[in-house]
């Protein structure tokens, strides 16, 4: 085969590749790794882009190399023996290869502890806010505890932190191994049984910052999602009081007998709304169930439709799951989506 | 006889075979070392070939349906929220795929290789302890079709291939699908160590004379350290399922934090073994390019021992990166830079052999048939692996893409460009000895680019997605995350790259029919396998070679020195001296025999049968202990006619 | 430059020690197996590691007896080892006999004295992680015993009824060789499991 | 192609032994109450109590794992314990005081029995009270098939009430 062709061979194959990067680069999502929130995945995404300009610089460099060692005119016969100026040449560029590459991981290694110390600045922060993160099989149960235990915050899959405030998140699982992940915030932290671990994450903007678990964990894992609201200070803390209090009471005819069906059905072996006589612990906690954006762990859009769905056919939205089909009768239906619906 | 009696071989005043003792003949050598007929032969055969190739074609077919898996998760994911298939299912799918190309395929697709080759390319007869061989194919041949079948009858293992605790515990992982996983590992493990046993062992002592540590051929010593690292990882992963069996079904509390256990305790024994596995399966494949750089440009491997260095460091510092797999689950941050520098050092002799893979390149004459093709793109996509392997090693990066689609695309790179590709060259390449027809050129250059275009297309795209926040191991994703154009584009990707495969698949069945015909040596490549025919007999060589160089397929000609004086009457073979390969005595191997098949049996009793009563323990054991027995019974009789004091 | 053939006939047809291919087999498989007791071993002491208090509250030590016991004679029984190794690479067919039988007898006194040594225990292995890991060693080891003392007892069936080979005293002195790896390997283990608690 | 009648004799088996490994999470009418069920254990002559309604999930691996977690969350082990009894009556032997039938454990659970056993009449799901009855009937081992999804765990959570072990 004629060797100098090999280069017009090659290069379609290369082009969908390189396609591929650019396009890749260009699109963002709404929580992308790249797509700093906060200083945390700043200094991740700085070093990224670190490691990947070295990165391509070398694989340009190397692919080179081999394209030329293909096509360059090769005038040795010899298959045994090497003359020995041809071999210390090419020795020379091997062992100078080599040196680079050492020389360009310790740079690696370099820039790595660098992004770790910046990363770890927060984590001694006294000033921090501390949140409980709780994984279960699929919902995260968060807590904003208190040294008063009547003022403990407790909700399910929506984090509000503070912007510009470093925010400590103790990690433990009353299950399986999950993982804790926002990409927009920082990098994740596994929830493990019989550990208490630690995450310090940072908002620099407002915004919803959305992630999801990241370690498998079962039939829903694909469904555990999670959002973060960062809100400015004096918004967070309004939500924060607001969180603590106990439940609304009903105030509409409807609503009334709303909280009558969810205090007669089976619901209240598991979920509770704080104000009432409902106090199982086992699901996640209704009191300020219309404030939160999502249902069924970042899954549904928390509207009365969505809802009413949920209760009707859980298992039919999230195969598996922990909760049981429910029906209801239209009279006691609706009533109890107007009651769930009032508990902002 | 003396044990310190004469261990010299006489120098013969005569050369090559031409000249060699007339007495030994072709007749007598194939009548010993043919296995028997039939589907008792087929039990019963202890020759290195036969059992070497069945290796290869049966870790193809679980390679084809861990495919045909892959494909059933790409056509799952190619849209939003698709009921295509259920979590249930999609959990046992993706389990499987790993189970199977993990401990299915690329580990005895690997040893298969060596077990056929290394005897060819070191000089001998057969593997050292043939029958254990033969006991290896089994055990690896019946955990993986017990595996299937627990598939396919719904009790397929569904927490992963990495089974983390306490998901795949008792509590979690009700049922029998976990049994399956730790016990079948468990069993299936026995093959990969036996194998590597036997590999070292042949590689230590049945080296053709003369063949001294550094006339060895790279592929020989990339099993060498590839087995090495066997023996040292598998007990580990043996070990923990050992665990995982005692904790589902005896009730231990290993990994129990409630009762002073711990689930990380799984998961250090797991990546023990799990990260020096990547390299049992990248190593072999270093040695195949290795064979087909150097042939392909008809040039010694440049930086012969500089390579081999590498190799050993790579075994040694693969031990050393298990904790990169582990880097979120908040360890100590101080142990985690030491592996971050260990991860990102096993960079290093990863390099040199890529260098000199191009050097030898450089200084050769290229010919660029199918076989380098396949090595050119391995080259490609192994070096686009490794940097984001180095990536990776950076841990608070690690902490942003670890188990994301940007790892599962990084490690479909090192595996699939690392292993796969110069699988298939290897395939390609070896072809022609392994049943004496060349593979056609133009449908394996088809098969090349739809593979390469085709595996570009799937698995670059899934860089992306793990920045933008999609995790390994989900069953299906919202719509609004917006992962379905690149999921969709990967998807088509798969097909692309089936295609490609299907292409080898037919270029196979059609070639191995039709094929040209090879001779001995159609590539002029320089290790001793080519000196044979091709297929090589079942003595592999009328007279065993004595080595002078390190290219013997290269310099040796019809006069070149050969041993003679062994028996052609019985499974006669030459053992050698570890280090130089000096003549030190004459062993016998044993006859083909049925009880490795039946002991692999009974052991199979015992751990498939515990998964549903603990009486398969004794019961098996009592009848794997009397297989051992007489698989054992010593009959060294047999086969020597009229050796003197063996007579019973 | 011509070579000369090789001729090998003159070599003999078996092997002791690192001559042999089998000898190495055996040192594989003590590879193996000795890093299956590391990891273990590496159990044992994560466990160590983890736990406020090792053994845990209200659980004693294994009694040091039995274990002891075992340790002592596992030691003394290297001498009729050595015996019996030597005897194989003599070729001394009465000797081999004779030490088989004393090689058969240490290994069911282990096997006696392991089992004395287990019902002594008074943990269990569901217990606690302690329980698991403890039984998990013991239960290895003991495998082990088993594994070799059934291939004794065949060999010295063999031994006593059949007409001896070259071939037979080359596995006679593997054998030797694993008891050796059996004997090797519980001295850690007993360091482990009976002493180390006590040291903490 | 009389060779093969064997192993497709095993394979229809195996697969006949499936339905221990299905998940099925949308199984079973949302509501409904009992089957047809004895009241009372008072019955004229010597028969025993007839029950009716087999369980849909006994036997089954994820249902008894479902109907273990129900136990706990529902703090049936708070009275129970984990089967050896203790405020409530033992769940492992095989004397039941309102009949060991899956429909009269049904009842049982649904209804409540005098002296502290509450009814959880609307606090549970059929689905779940089936879950439940399969797990408490596996405890005491009543049913011959299925394997309870754990046999060493039960057997452990047995020892920590009864003293003697085995």
């Amino acid at each position: 085969m004629d060797f100098r062709t090999l280069l017009s061979r090659t290069a379609p194959a290369a082009l969908p590749a390189t396609g591929l990067l650019l396009s890749g680069c260009g699109l963002r999502g709404s929580h992308h790794a790249l797509d700093p929130a906060g200083p945390q995945a700043g200094a991740i995404g700085s070093l990224w882009w670190l490691l990947l300009v070295v990165s391509a610089v070398v694989f340009v460099v190397v692919m080179t190399a081999l394209v030329l060692a293909l096509t360059r005119y090769h005038e040795t016969p010899d298959r045994e023996n090497l003359p020995a100026q041809a071999h210390r040449t090419v020795m020379g560029w091997v062992a100078g290869g080599v040196g680079v590459t050492v020389l360009i991981l310790f740079v690696f290694l370099v820039a790595t502890l660098l992004a770790e110390r910046r990363i770890a600045a927060i984590d001694a922060d006294p000033e921090a806010l501390e949140i409980s993160v709780i994984g279960r099989q699929w919902w995260w149960e968060i807590q904003y505890e208190n040294a008063a235990p009547w003022l403990t915050a407790t909700t399910a899959n929506e984090i509000h932190i503070p912007v510009g405030r470093p925010v400590h998140l103790k990690l433990n699982s009353a299950d399986v191994i999950h993982s804790f992940w926002v990409p927009s915030l920082g990098g994740k932290r596994d929830l493990i049984p019989g550990h208490t671990n630690r995450l310090s994450i940072q908002a620099d903007r407002a915004g919803v910052f959305e992630g999801q678990c990241a370690e498998f964990c079962g039939h829903q894992h694909a469904h555990m999602r999670i959002i973060v609201v960062a809100q400015p200070p004096e918004e967070f803390e309004a939500w924060l009081e607001q969180q603590r209090q106990p439940a609304r009471e009903p105030q509409t005819e409807g609503e009334i007998r709303g909280r009558e069906v969810f205090l007669a059905s089976d619901c209240i072996m598991c979920h509770s709304i704080r104000g009432t006589t409902a106090m199982s612990q086992v699901g996640p906690d209704l009191t300020h169930l219309a404030g939160r954006r999502t249902l069924a762990a970042g899954v549904l859009p928390n509207t009365r439709g969505h809802l009413g769905g949920w209760i009707l056919d859980p298992q039919g939205i999230k195969p598996g799951n922990r909760m049981p089909r429910h029906t209801f009768p239209a009279e006691q239906f609706h009533p109890l989506l107007d009651y769930l619906g009032s508990l902002e | 006889m003396n044990p310190e009696g004469p261990r010299s071989a006489a120098v013969l005043p005569t050369a090559g075979p031409r000249a060699a003792d007339a007495r030994a003949s072709h007749h007598d050598l194939d009548r010993v070392w043919s296995p028997p007929e039939g589907l008792y032969g087929w039990l019963t055969t202890t020759s290195h070939t036969q059992i070497g190739r069945r290796f290869i074609v049966t870790a193809f077919i679980f390679f084809l349906l861990g495919g045909i898996l892959a494909a059933l998760m790409r056509l799952q994911l190619s849209h939003a929220e698709s009921g295509f298939l259920s979590p249930d299912r999609y959990n046992q799918i993706f389990t499987m795929h790993g189970v199977t190309m993990m401990f299915l395929f690329a580990v005895p697709i690997m040893e298969g290789f060596g077990i056929y080759l290394i005897p060819l390319m070191v000089g001998t007869r057969n593997l050292a302890f043939p029958r254990l061989n033969s006991f290896g194919y089994f055990t690896y041949l019946i955990g993986g079709i017990l595996l299937y079948a627990a598939l396919l009858l719904d009790i397929g293992p569904d927490a992963g291939w990495f089974a983390y605790l306490p998901l795949a515990g008792p509590e979690f992982s009700p049922g029998h699908r976990m049994d399956f996983y730790a016990e079948i590992i468990t069993f299936l493990e026995i093959s990969a160590l036996v194998g590597a046993v036997e590999i070292i062992v042949t590689v230590f002592k049945l080296r053709a004379p003369g063949m001294t540590l550094n006339r060895m051929p790279l592929f020989v010593w990339a099993l060498l350290v590839t087995s090495f690292m066997i023996v040292f990882a598998m007990p580990s992963v043996e070990m923990a399922s050992a665990y995982l069996i005692l904790e589902r079904l005896a009730g231990t509390h290993f990994f129990d934090p409630a009762a002073g256990g711990d689930p990380m305790l799984w998961q250090h024994a797991f990546w023990f073994f799990g990260h020096p596995e990547v390299y049992i399966i990248f190593i072999p494949a270093t040695g195949m390019v290795a064979s087909i750089v150097v042939t392909f440009s008809q040039r010694q491997m440049f930086g012969y021992p500089a390579v081999i260095l590498a190799l050993i460091t790579t075994g040694f510092v693969g031990f050393g990166l298990w904790v990169h797999h582990m880097f979120a689950t908040g360890l100590p941050s101080l142990g985690m830079s030491f592996f971050a520098a260990a991860s990102m050092m096993i960079a290093i002799p990863s390099g040199i052999q890529v260098f000199c893979w191009i050097a030898t390149l450089w200084t050769g004459r290229p010919r660029l048939r199918v076989p380098l093709w396949f090595v050119l793109g391995f080259v490609f996509l192994f070096v686009m692996g490794g940097l984001t392997g180095v990536m990776l090693g950076a841990v608070p990066f690690n902490l942003q893409v670890h188990d994301t689609y940007f790892v599962v695309a990084h490690f479909h790179y090192v595996l699939i460009g690392g292993a796969v590709f110069p699988l298939f060259g290897g395939f390609y390449y070896w072809f022609p000895k392994m049943t004496g027809r060349m593979l056609n050129e133009r449908l394996g250059l088809w098969n090349f680019w739809l593979m390469f275009i085709g595996f570009n297309v799937t698995f670059f795209p899934m860089h992306e997605l793990g920045f933008r926040g999609m995790p390994r191991r989900v069953y299906t994703y919202l719509e609004s995350t917006g992962w379905e154009p690149l999921n969709l584009l990967a998807s088509c990707g798969a097909a692309v790259l089936a295609v490609g495969v299907l292409l080898f698949v037919i270029n196979v069945l059609w070639s191995r029919a039709r094929g040209q015909a090879a001779g001995d040596n159609p590539w002029g490549a320089d290790t001793l396998e080519w000196t044979t025919t091709s297929p090589p007999p079942n003595y592999n060589f009328h007279f065993q070679p004595v080595v002078t160089d390190r290219y013997p397929g290269w310099t040796r000609g019809p006069d070149s020195p050969v041993v003679v004086g062994l028996k052609d009457d019985a499974h006669e073979v030459l053992v050698t001296t570890t280090l130089d390969a000096v003549p030190d005595h004459r062993t016998t191997f044993p006859p083909h025999s049925i009880w490795p098949f039946l002991t692999a049996v009974a052991v199979a009793v015992i751990f498939f049968g515990l998964i549903f009563t603990p009486w398969a323990i004794p019961a098996g054991a009592v009848l794997a202990m009397a297989m051992l027995i007489l698989w054992f019974w010593p009959k060294h009789h047999v086969l020597h006619r009229g050796h003197e004091e063996d007579a019973p | 430059m011509i070579s000369r053939n090789m001729d090998v006939s003159g070599l003999p047809d078996h092997a002791f020690s690192h001559h042999s291919l089998t000898w190495w087999g055996v040192l594989g498989f003590i590879v193996v197996e000795s890093t299956f007791f590391g990891v273990l071993v590496a159990t044992y002491l994560y466990g160590i590691g983890r736990a406020a208090e090792w053994p845990p509250a209200g659980v004693a030590p294994p009694t040091l007896l039995w274990g002891t016991l075992n340790a002592g004679i596992m030691v003394l029984s290297c001498w009729p080892n050595l015996r019996y190794k030597r005897a194989a690479e003599r070729m001394d067919g009465p000797a081999c006999r004779r030490w088989l039988l004393v090689a058969v007898g240490f290994g069911a006194a282990f096997l006696a004295i392991r089992a004395l040594e287990i019902t002594a225990l008074d943990i269990r292995w569901d217990d606690h992680f302690y329980g698991s890991i403890v039984w998990a060693i013991l239960g290895f080891h003991t495998l082990h015993i088993v594994a070799d003392f059934t291939e004794c007892v065949v060999l010295a069936f063999i031994a006593w009824t059949k007409p001896l080979s070259p071939h037979h005293f080359a596995d006679f002195s593997d054998d030797a060789v694993y008891w050796y790896f059996v004997i090797a390997m519980w001295l850690p283990l007993y360091g482990l499991i009976y002493l180390v608690p006590r040291a903490l | 192609m009389r060779k093969f009648i064997r192993p497709l004799a095993c394979l229809a088996a195996l697969l006949a032994s499936c339905s221990k490994e299905a998940r099925q999470f949308r199984a079973g009418p949302a509501t409904g109450r009992a089957p047809a069920i004895a009241q009372s254990e008072l019955f004229p002559g010597l028969t025993a109590p007839p029950a009716s309604g087999p369980n849909p999930y006994e036997g089954n691996a994820h249902a008894l794992a479902e109907g273990r977690r129900l136990y706990r969350w529902f703090n049936c082990n708070g009275c129970h314990f984990n089967g050896g009894g203790g405020i409530g009556p033992p769940l492992m032997d095989d004397q039941w005081i309102y009949g060991s039938e899956p429909a009269n454990v049904f009842a049982t659970i649904v209804q409540g029995r005098p002296n502290g056993m509450p009814s959880f009449h609307q606090r549970l799901n059929d689905q779940q009270v089936w879950q439940i009855v399969a797990y408490v009937r596996s405890l005491g081992k009543l049913p011959d098939a299925g394997k309870p999804p754990q046999r060493a765990s039960e057997k452990s959570a047995a020892r920590d009430v009864k003293s003697d072990p085995e």
